[in-house]
């Protein structure tokens, strides 16, 4: 019996996503039959690997490294570049049938204000801009930007001033007080906040005695960081009034429905589908499920009823 | 890869581990039933395999398929850390989780003769190359002694197997670099899978003498499909994905001292 | 082949220790027959649940909840208080056969000042007191206490006015700069650091729809966290120039390893014995081993040493 | 409690799983080989058990214990979120990893009679009881129909079984709570296992009419020795452990209306 999906639909402030389910920046292949049916069912929307101005050959060495339910990472926004993204991957992307969401890496000023100019030629291919102030695998910029409300806001501004599309600012957990860059960033013009790109850590290893990773620490990602991310978007949430997108560990429905409850309007998923391609469909008919037992309307009123009877 | 209900890709599916064989305590032949059955598996293509039990270990671990009959496949397992212990461990009948087949085999040669040289469960992608076509001249080469339940293993499926090992007890003293003396660069070609030292010193060889030689490289990887940037190889045209790029390369593409 | 276990011997300042396995504080039941051989095969110390002057009933509610390879708990310091634990778990403690390290946790001034100078008085049965300015799940203190430079230094001083033995600091991941926060309590008089407590994070209920801790959020521990503890540890001991004690998802032979070639002079273990009660002889074992294959004449070589090569 | 090696508390193993009996798509019996041989357990006993690969799911799962022969025992298990459905899919041979037999079983009385009160898989320890034992009385109260494999089971075990449904389908119309009604307080003694609900109700009847009983509790659990304070219960002499000082306590002990 073919799933009815229709009850999946929120919207992230003006942009309306058939499913909550995103595709998380830097996991997901640019080959245009990715992003479309049948491989997109449950997908609402795909992030694009991070976007820089001029191409990046990425960090050297060991790049990924598994942890207990965790995975490193350190690939450094290895990409093609604007010129190419934009004649190449961009036309091939907005083929398919889900929102098309730009990764674009904080870098200066005028890097950063370029790439973004140059979108907003294309801006009806895309959903939304995602800025990455929130990388923590190259130096100068990356979560440099994100680390304090004063830096975040900054970014921001900029950002704003070269793209009039839907912004959304992907957050570092290594920062102070998360709630302060969040109400920084929504006060410099963000539409919506993506809490949150990894977790600093690192290996070593033990055989050769010295780190897995040239560049010594690399991000945390996948089902470890879960109760982590949840409670940075009840906090984040709980700051701010634009929409909040979770982003961090979620492998199961239970995950989606928590960072919902918890406030998020939708919510990203990376290292999982390394795991399990079909979590986006099955996680989708886990949520419609949920819905329809626990006589939701839709998927909307999910939306921070967790803090409802607490906070 | 936990999956029970079907997954759109195709690419991900649980298999069935149907028969396990020890050539020693370190090294195993599994034999995994799939539940779609694979169109014709190139050699030195690969999957992804893990436990589905739990969320640990996260990531499939990457195995060349090394048979292929119906909707059976056939890998070789060497021992190397935790992932590979529990695979090793698994019981008769449980349930794993498989992506791919994944990457690109070794290509078609148009030149006369083709010849596999491989380190010890390097292997694998020739047992299917002979499984599929009886005409390629295959080196194995071993550490010691150690080897031998490998070696004879292989021996019954490829008649006429070169054996190599350092201290001569198994076969010819040395290695599989040793049969590159005779060819020709005109109707010869070279296929190379094992340690990434023994690929490095094939292509040395195979460069200095124009032999055209294709190497199958290691490295970790997360996604198996091109998403995650992880894979990467320095290669003379920028990096390229070990996973979909590869993971065979032709050697002189590589740059091997690109860390 | 009974294991010869001499060579694990490492000292965090002037504590000599057997083993660097130490049980965490808050993990362990303080029946004395936990505290000594057979069941204390390859530890070198334990620390106590925290202590405060008065008995504490702990939090209310659910109070531990798996996560993927974690364990998020929210105790809230349940203890009998000073007056029982001198009169009863002390005598049995200490006479077992590895070192007691007693976790005090802050509270105010003057309630530390007491639990301190009552504790003077029994200086020789202790190895260490491991002050907790890092518990996250009470309120006033607690963690408070460890989330910045300022507060922290004023801990270790209240608590160093009142304690002349080994005084070890228990810090916490939820502070901004944690070289900050750990040079401070260098400076304050601190002889060794503990990296550190739990991660905050939190879990909901789908079920009821609400936050599954009284408190809402809780603490992370276990395998899930140890990359992120690496991490700290590491950066900890490049800023100071105290022991420092490794602790936060230490599951393994690698990961004790690794912790101390990222400049661990020990590490603890808590979450992990909850699975498996023979880590301590086995990772001892394997830490031995690992010893002898790499030539190392002692434990004490292989502090730090993963940095020579990077830093 | 992944062990090779002997672990010095004496409480972990591993175990090997021997046989499962399926009464149902989400109930179990399965029956563990032990290494080391248990003395003989007390009902109400628990045992903490996990899958033994990876170190995910993390923690081990409480069970009590229901039979006890030679090295072998038998759980029952409900499969009620994701590490009772892995236990409950693991194949036949496969390690599990145990910690026990852990906690206090229900005191052994003075008094003439043992009744005991079971909701569904809280049968378990008066199997045990009854195993050892030939006098209680025993009632089982189900939610309904589905349930009527493990009634079939039960009754052949235990018998002169009493069976309760709140349908009336099975047994007797209503829930066990029914024979208290009969009870002596100078002659009678109650044990009760099954959700809280049921076990607060006997608390209040018994202690209305002072008659002794004797409840199971359930409470998240991580170490089960006493060392996490994870598992307490509040009581009249404050905070109490689960895991040691209980599961089973004296009814009217239990404070059932703090949380
Ligand atoms: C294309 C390809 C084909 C392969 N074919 C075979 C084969 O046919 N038979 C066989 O026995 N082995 C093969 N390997 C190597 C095998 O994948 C590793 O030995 C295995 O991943 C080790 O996992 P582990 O968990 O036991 O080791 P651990 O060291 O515990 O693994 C930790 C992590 O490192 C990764 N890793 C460790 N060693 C390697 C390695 N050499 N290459 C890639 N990743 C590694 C793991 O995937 C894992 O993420 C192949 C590798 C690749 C890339
Ligand atoms: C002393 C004792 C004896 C028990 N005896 C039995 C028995 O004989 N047969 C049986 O089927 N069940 C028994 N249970 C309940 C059983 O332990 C839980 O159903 C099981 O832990 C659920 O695990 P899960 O991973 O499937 O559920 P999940 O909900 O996925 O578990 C998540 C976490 O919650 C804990 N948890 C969930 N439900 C419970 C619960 N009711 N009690 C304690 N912890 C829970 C789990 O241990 C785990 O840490 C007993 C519980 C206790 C405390
Ligand atoms: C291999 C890999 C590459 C990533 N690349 C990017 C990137 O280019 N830009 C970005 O903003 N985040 C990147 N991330 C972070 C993810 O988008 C996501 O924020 C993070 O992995 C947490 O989500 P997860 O636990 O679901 O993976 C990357 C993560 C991984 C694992
Ligand atoms: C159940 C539980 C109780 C704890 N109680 C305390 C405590 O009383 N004092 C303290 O300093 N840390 C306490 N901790 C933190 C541990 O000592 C340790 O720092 C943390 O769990 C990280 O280590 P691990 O991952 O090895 O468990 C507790 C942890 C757990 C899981
Ligand atoms: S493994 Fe992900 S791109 Fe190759
Ligand atoms: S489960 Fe740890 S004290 Fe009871």
């Amino acid at each position: 019996m073919p799933v009815d999906r229709k009850g999946s639909e929120v919207f992230v402030g003006k942009v309306a996503l058939r499913s909550p389910l995103i595709i998380a920046s830097g996991t997901w292949p640019h080959g245009p039959e990715y992003w479309r049916s049948p491989v997109t069912t449950g997908v609402g929307a795909a992030c694009t690997k991070a976007l820089t101005l001029h191409p990046r050959t990425g960090n050297p060495g060991i790049r990924v490294w598994e942890t207990p339910c965790g995975l490193l990472n350190s690939i450094g926004l290895q990409n093609p570049g604007l010129e190419q993204f934009l004649m190449i991957d961009l036309p091939s992307l907005s083929s398919g049938d889900v929102e098309v969401v730009v990764n674009v890496a904080m870098e200066t000023e005028e890097e950063t204000g370029k790439v973004l100019a140059a979108l907003s030629e294309k801006q009806h291919l895309l959903g939304a801009v995602e800025l990455n102030i929130s990388c923590p695998n190259v130096d100068g910029g990356g979560m440099a930007w994100g680390s304090d409300p004063v830096q975040a806001a900054r970014a921001i501004r900029i950002a704003r001033g070269n793209w009039k599309g839907p912004l959304w600012a992907k957050l570092t957990p290594q920062c102070g007080d998360i709630s302060l860059v969040a109400r920084a960033a929504e006060d410099a013009g963000a539409d919506a906040l993506v809490v949150a790109n990894t977790w600093l850590g690192m290996a070593i290893d033990t055989n050769s005695g010295t780190p897995v990773f040239s560049r010594k620490y690399a991000g945390l990602s996948g089902p470890a960081v879960f109760p982590l991310s949840l409670r940075l978007v009840w906090e984040v949430s709980s700051a701010v009034g634009i929409p909040v997108i979770g982003c961090g560990g979620v492998s199961r429905v239970e995950d989606v429905l928590s960072m919902m409850l918890a406030g998020a309007s939708a919510v990203e998923i990376g290292t999982f589908h390394f795991t399990d391609l079909s979590c986006f469909s099955r996680i989708e008919e886990g949520f419609l499920e949920y819905l329809s037992v626990k006589g939701y309307a839709s998927a909307m009123e999910l939306i921070g009823r967790g803090k409802r009877k607490v906070d | 890869m936990c999956t029970s209900g079907p997954d759109p890709t195709g690419l991900d599916q649980d298999v069935v581990l149907a028969s396990r064989f020890s050539l020693g305590e370190k090294l195993f032949i599994l034999t995994l039933e799939t539940r779609e059955m694979f169109s014709r598996v190139q050699p030195g293509q690969f999957v992804l395999l893990r436990t589905a039990a739990g969320l640990d270990p996260l990531l499939g671990r990457p195995f060349a398929i090394c048979g292929q009959e119906g909707n059976r496949i056939e890998i070789i397992v060497a021992v190397a850390g935790r992932g590979t212990r529990l695979l090793a461990d698994s019981a008769l009948g449980v349930r794993l989780s498989l992506r791919g087949p994944l990457g690109n085999g070794f290509p078609e040669s148009t030149k006369s003769r083709t010849h596999c040289l491989a380190g010890a469960v390097g292997i694998a992608p020739f047992l299917l190359a002979r499984q599929q076509n009886g005409e390629s001249e295959i080196h194995l080469g071993v550490p010691g002694q150690d080897w031998e339940p490998l070696v004879n293993w292989v021996s019954e499926r490829i008649h006429g197997l070169h054996v190599y090992s350092e201290d001569g007890k198994l076969g010819n003293r040395g290695n599989p670099l040793l049969c590159l003396d005779g060819l020709d660069p005109r109707s010869d070609v070279v296929w190379a899978c094992g340690p990434t030292g023994m690929l490095k010193a094939v292509s040395a060889v195979c460069g200095k003498r124009q032999i055209a030689a294709w190497v199958s490289l290691e490295t970790r990887m997360a996604c198996g499909m091109g998403g995650c940037h992880g894979c990467v190889v320095q290669t003379v045209d920028g990096p390229k994905k070990t996973c979909t790029d590869g993971p065979v390369f032709h050697s002189q593409e590589v740059l091997w001292n690109a860390s």
